[in-house]
């Protein structure tokens, strides 16, 4: 199995959700978290002057999903959360053990 | 005699006055400082509130309006344990009790004011033991020479509603304290953002409503000239806040929220000393120079000078208010609404009287805050550690944080 | 003459009204958008009342209080420039200075409201634009018709505190402009909840209570008549909290606390015509029809109209206000408390004025804003990019962030 | 007759009053629960607001003040269906719509206190239930016989602005709804910190302002009377803020900002029922008192009792209004503003009557509430399923949520 | 060393906290985020209408422990997050490769 | 490739941003989370009672950086962020199979 960290812009969110579900992708996970890339960041007033923020508004998904899905599942994500601007996002993948389901106690694929 | 419908504005005046403090000017500066830092303005506003209070009661008032002394106040109202329900404020219609209350609740702004130059950085301690001396020293002598029958009152210098008595006062006292504290950890380069414009807004929003009882309430009466005071406040107000949309947007391409409302700010604080002896013309003129000459003091404070007047009580309350003392003689002769007889010797003659008020309340401020300011650096100590400063003042002197976790 | 306790409530009245701009409508407004709109509801409410202000002063209190032609005021009182300290307004006890100022709140609510329909997508130029154009040809003139002496009046339109002046004119405009606007991306399936239920209810909340000034000051007169009118605007609002309360008890099981504070200002809309000329039964049956007419009439627009007027300011306020226009009648002789003496040519003749009133109201704020809207697009362009409507307004016009991590 | 000024002072008093519940109280209570019961602290306040104001109308008002029958007020006013326009409330000069409405939002306000005693865990059923009970078994039999014309009245009790009709009644009846709904989960260990003390702060700040009204509203006039009241409220608000901090301080090493706008909250309940009979310096007698005596009363019922009322109504406002009702008459004699003539027969003949005022309203307020709250249990149902209380009030009981994603 | 991250419910926090006290785990980060999965998510109403509100409020919590250590890490976990409901979580196992401590450098399994 | 996870005192983001930056690593993700461990956690005062918040705010850093880079970044990291003192945090090391860029959909290193 493999975990995928993506991060995307907060709001291709419901486009990636909504492309994710069309291929019976049922689970994720998200954060809200700021960003540094070459996007760079903004400047905002204040009085008169103006002033850097380095960070900008990200979201990150962790999707944890069986080996023989995952390049389907990238490919999904990264259409989906594409507009073709600098600060698009990235996907990350990870190597994912083991995964067990809380409720149930069940393991592996099942569990997802 | 004590007339009910004076009486009664008065009382709203005050209530409304109290609104300015509490929470106004605590969702104000709290909006502008960083999240860390929210709970500890609130707490100066808050102790602000209880210390200006009872100083007040003890002897502020009695120093301030005691007798008719050139310098000071007698000590016949200490405690005002000789006050009567029924006494009448001597020249109008109201309650000495109203007044009092009223006046009360300038001499708990006043120094609320001042949070803004020392936020993020001082001890608790030290905000109080300064606000202390400060009332009694700075603040008490200059209500009692401008509004007690004092000097500066026996020389004609006009201020309505405490353009010089507040807003000087605490702005040039405001330069004087960031200069001593230093500046902000990461000023001027690395300083963070207001951490909630809704803030700023919201109690900008209600430091305009509550403003209405500051100058308005200021007439003593509830007649024309306080509705004009009124009028004349809301017309600066609105003025000044189009003036800094206006230069943001040509400056930057866009106008900023807290750009906007920081000229309303600047607004009334111009308006404040001549809002009762002005018309609608006099303000809008007041409300054209307040804007534009805060937009550029503000800039001159923070750029020039380099000090940390961190939400900038000098570049809008000190010198907003010496703007509208020092404008007052012109903008009297606009327009039938204004109100020229009150001047001494017509324009320019008070213009001069005008331009001493603001020169002795400036020097007074600022040498006695030099010395109050190193006392209580003696004692007590100014600045918290470098690494409470980092924590954050909600924390490290009130063991709270202002948010948990929506 | 000028009666102090007239004046003083006036002048009360009139900081009660500032404040459901500022900050009331603020808040209720900013709670319900997304959070990257915050500030720019903010701002357009704080823009309005500058230039509303400004505007007021300029011409439109001439325009709309000078003289008695039956279409529109002179221009006797531009700039205020002869207003004097000791002018009564005629057939009051209030000072002119004071009415000026009281009705000058009224012009800066009534184009705020309007915000309601074009949050999260307008253009900051646009709103100024269209709100300048919109008072001078909309609002001045229906102010004029219905309080100025103006031909409404003459035929004997009742309006006690500007259901048709203030809520039907917005009303039917903000439909137009969320119609020639066009929806927000999303709308309807994918419509975000509001960001800050706390917020929408903080200003509903102080909306409640600045409405007593807006409605009882309209006595223009501090005795039992503004004392009832108060009194039945309580009244009305208490019910039809509770009756939007019920509604949604029983569909869905929960009721939501958005839609409790909806009938709150749904009862206030709908008294507001009438709060000067029923007793405490007529408020009650009012607040009844007001909080279910109204539910209604949000979801008729949303789902049937299918113009994303996004706060409602149709279905709340317009509707509202018509209502209560169109009830007054029949409320009016209920309980010793109401004013049938104030009806002209008993409850069905007077029904028939005020569905004149009505009729003639929205038709003029339908055509006047549809050709006002056009020029505005035409000039200054409508709405924001497909990509600042969806990075927010609060960046994309004004440069600045509501939150900033807390 | 209707004096104008009192009328206006006491629409304004009433237009504070109702912003003591509405937004204020409501910021107050809601700030020091999670975020999860944001709203429905909110709604509960709202629909307090709404259902107390018609119970009011209905029935309430008559019950209270209609006739002077020792035990409870007659039929005659049902609805308000006689009440003019002109009526003038007897022994006062205001009108009696005036006093209607000031005395509604009295009664709006004083089961809303309750609400901090079961937030968190209650069904808001039982909520409406228990408040339209408690308003009509509790709340109005008190009135009736403090202010009504009723036995403790005739007996002497003086309670000017309600200590022991509104915050003893509220005080103890939290208690027993405290105790009887049982804990919040994870009470007394695990209870969560206030989320937002930023809004307690504004939502006390809103209290101290609106306590003007509340209090000085009381005098129903705007004289010398009134302002004394106003400058005694504050003092004591400002004495017992300072008292708070200074406490923590020495016990902390810190003081809190919720400590302290706790402890203005406590002076202002202890100088409630003794406003109108003091003077400056009984005024700050009763702020140390008050602000010291609730410290410990509320450490007392959370570790003492162990019962989980939750926003200490007990140890505040409870407590407060039972200590003032019995300072007053040694606070009254001190200074030349106190009002000893007040007293019926000295210090200690009026301190016995007192004392007989609290007890009585206590053991009525605890054994019916008792009742009351069985009753409700019975038809409706107290408490949240576990489930709904972990998931938290808002969404489980009205499908909203606070906060969606800053 | 393997890296546990856990998708919890809430108000399940303290009781997972004090269960991995007990057995000395001592050391964990804790991030608000919003799951989507089986449980779905809720209405919400708005003025009459409802609408759907996909994510729903979780907590992740992201552990390092050593490789001994994992099972009974997990167990624990996941004995006390569960209540038994949809939507109680997920544990994912992943490797991790070294981990160092800030303050004084120390790696592996000693800068746990 | 490598994925560090960093835990940090939030008053050094800055300090560790510039660091980065000056060795041109101009990519990272940044979380706010709540950091349980020996730092222990602190007493607030509500009403004259104190309570313990056992969580203490540490901001998360996540960066993907290629594998030749990896000790001179988690150096660079770790002297930026010291302080001296308990709570300065943790650098944990994963594994990164791949990585790609949203935007133009290339992958691995040239994705960074
Ligand atoms: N090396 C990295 N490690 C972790 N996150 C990164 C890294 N580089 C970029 N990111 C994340 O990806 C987001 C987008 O990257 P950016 O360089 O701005 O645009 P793009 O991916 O289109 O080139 C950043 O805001 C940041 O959150
Ligand atoms: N494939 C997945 N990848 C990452 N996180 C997931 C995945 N599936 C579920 N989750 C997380 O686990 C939470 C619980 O999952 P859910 O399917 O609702 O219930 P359960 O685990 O009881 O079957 C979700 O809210 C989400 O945060
Ligand atoms: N085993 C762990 N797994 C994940 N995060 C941890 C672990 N131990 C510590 N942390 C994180 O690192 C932070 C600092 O750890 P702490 O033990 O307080 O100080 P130090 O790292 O200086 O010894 C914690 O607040 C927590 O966020």
């Amino acid at each position: 199995m493999k975990f995928i960290i993506a991060i995307i812009q907060p709001h291709r969110l419901e486009a990636v959700r909504e492309a994710l579900q069309a291929i019976q992708i049922n689970g994720m996970t998200v954060t809200e978290v700021r960003g540094y890339g070459r996007q760079g960041g903004h400047k905002e007033i204040y009085r008169g002057a103006e002033y850097a923020i380095s960070f900008v508004p990200k979201l990150k998904l962790e999707i944890a999903v069986a080996e023989n899905r995952v390049e389907e599942v990238v490919t999904t994500i990264s259409s989906a959360a594409r507009t073709g601007h600098v600060g698009d996002g990235k996907i990350f993948l990870l190597d994912l053990e083991n995964v067990m389901r809380v409720r149930t106690g069940e393991a592996d694929e099942a569990a997802l | 005699m004590i007339e009910g419908a004076d009486n009664a504005w008065l009382m709203m005046s005050s209530a409304l006055v109290l609104l300015m403090t509490l929470p106004a000017l605590g969702f104000f500066y709290a909006g502008l400082v960083q999240a860390k830092n929210v709970l500890s303005v609130f707490a100066q506003c808050v102790a602000m509130a209880g210390v200006a209070s009872l100083i007040w009661f003890v002897a502020g008032y009695s120093l301030a309006f005691g007798g008719t002394a050139p310098f000071i106040g007698d000590l016949h109202e200490l405690f005002l344990s000789a006050l009567t329900r029924g006494a009448v404020h001597p020249g109008t219609h109201v309650s000495e009790t109203a007044f009092i209350m009223f006046q009360m609740t300038f001499a708990v702004i006043t120094p609320a004011l001042i949070i803004g130059a020392y936020v993020e950085r001082i001890r608790f301690a030290a905000v109080l033991m300064f606000s202390v001396l400060w009332l009694l020293i700075v603040y008490v002598p200059v209500v009692h020479w401008v509004w007690g029958g004092g000097w500066l009152e026996t020389r004609g210098v006009l201020d309505f509603a405490g353009g010089l008595v507040v807003h000087v006062t605490a702005g040039v006292s405001a330069l004087v304290v960031a200069w001593q504290l230093g500046p902000r950890r990461g000023f001027p380069e690395h300083v963070q953002p207001p951490h909630a414009p809704w803030m700023v807004v919201a109690g900008a929003a209600m430091l305009w409503v509550g403003w209405f009882g500051f100058n308005a309430g200021s007439a003593l009466s509830s007649g024309g000239d306080a509705a004009m005071a009124m009028l004349a406040t809301h017309l600066a107000a609105a003025t000044a806040t189009l003036v800094w949309i206006v230069i943001e947007w040509v400056k930057f391409g866009k106008p900023s929220l807290i750009g906007a409302v920081t000229g309303t700010i600047a607004g009334l604080a111009t308006i404040t000393p001549a809002s009762g002896y002005v018309g609608p013309e006099g303000a809008v003129l007041l409300g054209l120079f307040g804007g534009s000459v805060c937009y550029v003091a503000v800039l001159v404070v923070k750029r020039g000078l380099k000090i940390d007047d961190s939400l900038d009580v000098l570049g809008v309350h000190g010198v907003g208010g010496a703007l509208g003392t020092l404008l007052l003689p012109f903008a009297a002769v606009m327009g039938a609404g204004g109100l020229p007889s009150a001047l001494h010797g017509g324009v320019d003659a008070q213009f001069l009287i005008q331009l001493l008020g603001v020169g002795i309340v400036s020097i007074w401020s600022a040498a006695a805050s030099y010395g109050i300011v190193k006392l209580t650096d003696a004692v007590v100590g100014l600045r918290v550690s470098r690494d409470d400063e980092i924590q954050g003042l909600d924390f490290a002197s009130h063991g709270e944080s202002a948010y948990h976790g929506a």
